[in-house]
């Protein structure tokens, strides 16, 4: 069955504004995603109505936005499939989640221990390691790329060893599309006994992520980027992990006794959640998600394939165009750079009639070095978006170009 | 000796001589106030329940067969709640302590009007005797 | 001249709701305030028409969440009289801002070096030190307490020594209100050549904060605290101390280069801001902040003191009532328990009358212990709060005591 | 010759012309086209300006007291606009560099209508020129 565009459309009111006298096309999807009105008006009703602080306190506002906070959790935990609700930790976003996963899970690192990831990893999930590596003087070893922006696994057997502690992978690459084969990845890493974290804030916007039938040991993303609230992300972790892990941050909430001479930490999740969370961008995030799930995926999925496909046969028609990452198994992205002209300027041009594209290294320095690219125009896809805006986007990109050359 | 059901019923109807939620707090704080003390002996760590705010102590042994359920508590409201529950499950085989359903729970509207650390509690209490109940039956 | 009381509850929808059937009487204001029309509406508008991320975009949306965003930064740095924009740094909360300077400022302390705190912490200003100092072997010192919750100075001269390094200290006393004499703690601190971190979390709602005269090093507090969204919060730090400490957390936006190889950092306020931030927590703080510094703060602090005294007095009469929390210098906060009853009774019976109090320790457990309780009630007041709520609370209090005596 | 008043007026009668901001980006994609060529020598990190997103290399150099500038950039929206600035500031005394309010910026709209990088970029050029004028008069 379709998706009924227009229902989908008419639900995300910034879709329906204009960047000056041209209606918005928002291929920026990668960067963000905008919200549906149920997410807007959940958020406006919990300040309007509902706003208290949660846990501990013993009044109908507290009880309120408790229960709605535990809500979002448990509804987060039926989407994942995470066999249990303590499994889901709030925190900040991807880039948070991971770095609590550096600092706690490193604690138990020792010396010689390798940490895996790839070329194609954005630098929240590069820089993190990178720091861990320094610090605790262990090794960390990158998955190289081919020409097609696809993994290369001829190096496998040597990169995954019994030495590997820890395997972090992007699910879906921001910058080019690739999917990644993560169940073999996981698999692999399994094998010798390390597990493996997903960074998938490039995936669960688009297909639907069973962690169970994955059997990951963690999983990150963002809630900015699945139609929820900013400054919100979940991490799920597998219970017996996390209850090895030691906490990360210190404050309210994670402990169950202070005294001055010392401190017992309290139970999953509120040992990972320190201080007062981001109270309405979980039930923001919850409402989200529960939204998102409504959806058949399998919907989800054809509509994006049919938007991947139109696009890149548009711009294959374009003179001078280079498309990159071609991986056979990608997600509905498009990466390219145009003989002869600046992405900058394109982007520019481009904004200048109401297409929001993002130019730039899409915060994957290593994937532009392997290229040897200073940047490129990304246009990512939601499933609002339409082929009607993809007409629009080519027509604007070779106005662009003749204006460029 | 009432069943369980008939126990439950007759909760139900004395909370429903009450309109005002301050009017059935007053009955539980009555009920509160009328649980048996516990023996001192039983009212150690061991016997807290987790999930409360306010301190809780159940005791549980068997007799003849059945399930006896004893208790106290700092907070009146906390001891009231565990009366009732001593009310309805206390005297029971494991059995049908393990498998209550406890509906009246909802007719009465406890977990709605009880604040969600107390209605945490309040789970917590009824998870606890039913974990009591089996262990008991286990070792009888 | 006085507060137009009406006037400013009229712009908090939520101060017009009912708890079944008796009108809110919201006295949490400690661990939450409520938020204005004006910020809700920021919000509104930020995702109906605004959203998508900030920073390297050259699409309009970008562009104008960038700016609004920057904006934000420039009006908090002006409220606090901060030097400079960039030592502003966006965080979660005081929590996470507190547990960045124990983790950054953290790694420049080496083996003798002590750290000052005091007994009337939060546990966000206790946990992250315990954490610190067992890690490192540094030693953690308290400054001790009187009856009066005052902050006990007596042993000043050897707590505060050649071998302090930080002094990390609440401005107001959360579960006390206890405001301290932080000019003369910064001074002494300085003499030593310590660093003086000032955990505002209870304080900017109140009062004007002014970093430059105070010479405070690090000032942390919390959006959710001064009328602005949940999740987001501000470290002020001197630049030139933040120059010298390391990053927090690695990711997007806090790198200038990453390769394989290694990375440089970016500069401040960057440095600190791992990931995608929490935009529109950035943006709606920034317009809470705009509102509140509309109001003219002595007009504010005389209707607090009010509100306190008014309700000491009709509190004091009230039988076996003890008052916790005696200081000379005192915010609109009262911490109390009634004889023969339990606080947590207390607080579900005044909620069956629509009055919302704290009960338990208020994550300040070493108070409790100090005053060998388990938990007070707490009535925390913001200045939209009026003498006819205390009124209501009051009746509301004598009911319930009548009820479980 | 025409002082830095007159030549700011010409660029926003050069600018009124067009109504369409397409128009306008074809005028300035124009004017870096024709910005003539800077010294390989120096294209050089040295001069790279921070703060913009395009790399923009700038060099100033005093020729019979006055401050010529020349640049370059790989995108050519930013040679435009640094070819703008440069049509301003250039054969300029340091002094009048240093003080101009250079309005026509604010007039042309060119602070609104570029996007924040290169709004950033916009006034790290500005403040790169001004920093060198004032390094050359320090010299001189
Ligand atoms: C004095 C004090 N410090 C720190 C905190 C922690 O703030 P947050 O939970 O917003 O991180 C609080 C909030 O309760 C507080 O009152
Ligand atoms: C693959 C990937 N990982 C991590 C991140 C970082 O997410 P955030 O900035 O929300 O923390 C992003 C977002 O750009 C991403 O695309």
């Amino acid at each position: 069955m379709a998706l009924d565009l227009n229902h989908i459309r008419n639900q995300f009111p910034i879709l329906s504004t204009k960047v000056g006298k041209y209606p918005l096309v928002y291929f920026d999807n990668g960067a963000t995603s905008q919200k549906p009105r149920v997410v807007i008006d959940a958020i406006n009703r919990y300040y309007e109505q509902e706003n208290a602080n949660i846990h501990r306190g013993v009044h109908h506002l507290s009880q309120v936005s408790t229960d709605n906070y535990e809500k979002a959790r448990r509804t987060i935990q039926e989407h994942l499939n995470a066999p249990h609700e303590h499994e889901i930790i709030f925190t900040k976003g991807t880039t948070d989640g991971i770095n609590l996963i550096a600092e706690s899970f490193g604690k138990l690192l020792t010396d010689g221990d390798e940490i895996l990831i790839t070329e194609m990893e954005h630098h929240s999930n590069i820089v993190p390691w990178q720091m861990l590596v320094e610090r605790k003087g262990l090794t960390l070893r990158y998955i190289p790329m081919t020409n097609l922006g696809e993994l290369d696994f001829s190096q496998l057997e040597t990169l995954i060893n019994e030495k590997t502690r820890l395997i972090a992978i992007t699910h879906i690459s921001n910058a080019l599309g690739t999917i990644n084969p993560i169940e073999d990845i996981i698999k692999k890493g399994h094998a010798v006994g390390a597990k493996v974290l997903i960074d998938a804030a490039q995936s669960l916007q688009h297909m639907r992520v069973d962690v169970q039938q994955l059997d990951c040991d963690f999983l990150v993303f963002s809630g900015h980027k699945v139609f929820g609230p900013t400054g919100v992300g979940i991490l799920y972790g597998k219970e017996k992990l996390l209850n090895e892990m030691p906490p990360y941050q210190g404050g309210g909430d994670m402990i169950k006794t202070v005294s001055m001479s010392g401190t017992t930490y309290n139970e999953l999740p509120h040992k990972f959640e320190a201080g007062t969370p981001n109270i309405i961008g979980g039930i923001g995030l919850g409402v989200a998600i529960e939204w998102l799930s409504g959806f058949n995926f399998e919907d989800i999925q054809q509509h994006e394939t049919d938007l991947l496909e139109y696009a890149t046969d548009a711009l294959s028609k374009i003179d001078g165009i280079k498309i990159y990452g071609e991986a056979e198994n990608k997600s509905s992205v498009i990466s390219f750079l145009i003989e002869g002209t600046h992405p900058y300027d394109i982007g520019t041009l481009l904004n200048q009639q109401g297409i929001a594209v993002r130019t730039g290294h899409h915060c994957t320095q290593p994937i532009m070095e392997f290229f040897d690219i200073p940047g490129t125009i990304r246009a990512s896809f939601s499933f609002y978006n339409t082929k009607e805006e993809i007409d629009q986007f080519i027509k604007a990109l070779e106005k662009a170009i003749q204006m460029l050359r | 000796m009432m069943n369980i059901a008939e126990k439950e019923e007759a909760l139900i109807d004395s909370f429903s001589i009450y309109d005002d939620w301050m009017d059935k707090y007053e009955y539980i704080i009555e009920l509160g106030k009328d649980l048996p003390l516990i023996s001192p002996d039983h009212k150690k760590d061991d016997n807290i329940i987790k999930g409360c705010q306010s301190t809780v102590w159940l005791h549980a042994e068997m007799k003849d067969g059945k399930v006896s359920f004893t208790a106290d508590a700092d907070a009146i409201i906390a001891k009231g709640i565990i009366a009732i529950l001593i009310d309805v499950l206390s005297d029971e085989e494991p059995d049908t302590i393990v498998n209550a359903k406890l509906e009246f729970i909802k007719e009465i509207g406890l977990q709605q009007h009880l604040s969600p650390t107390r209605s945490n509690g309040l789970v917590a209490m009824v998870k606890q005797m039913k974990r009591y109940a089996l262990a008991l039956k286990m070792t009888a």
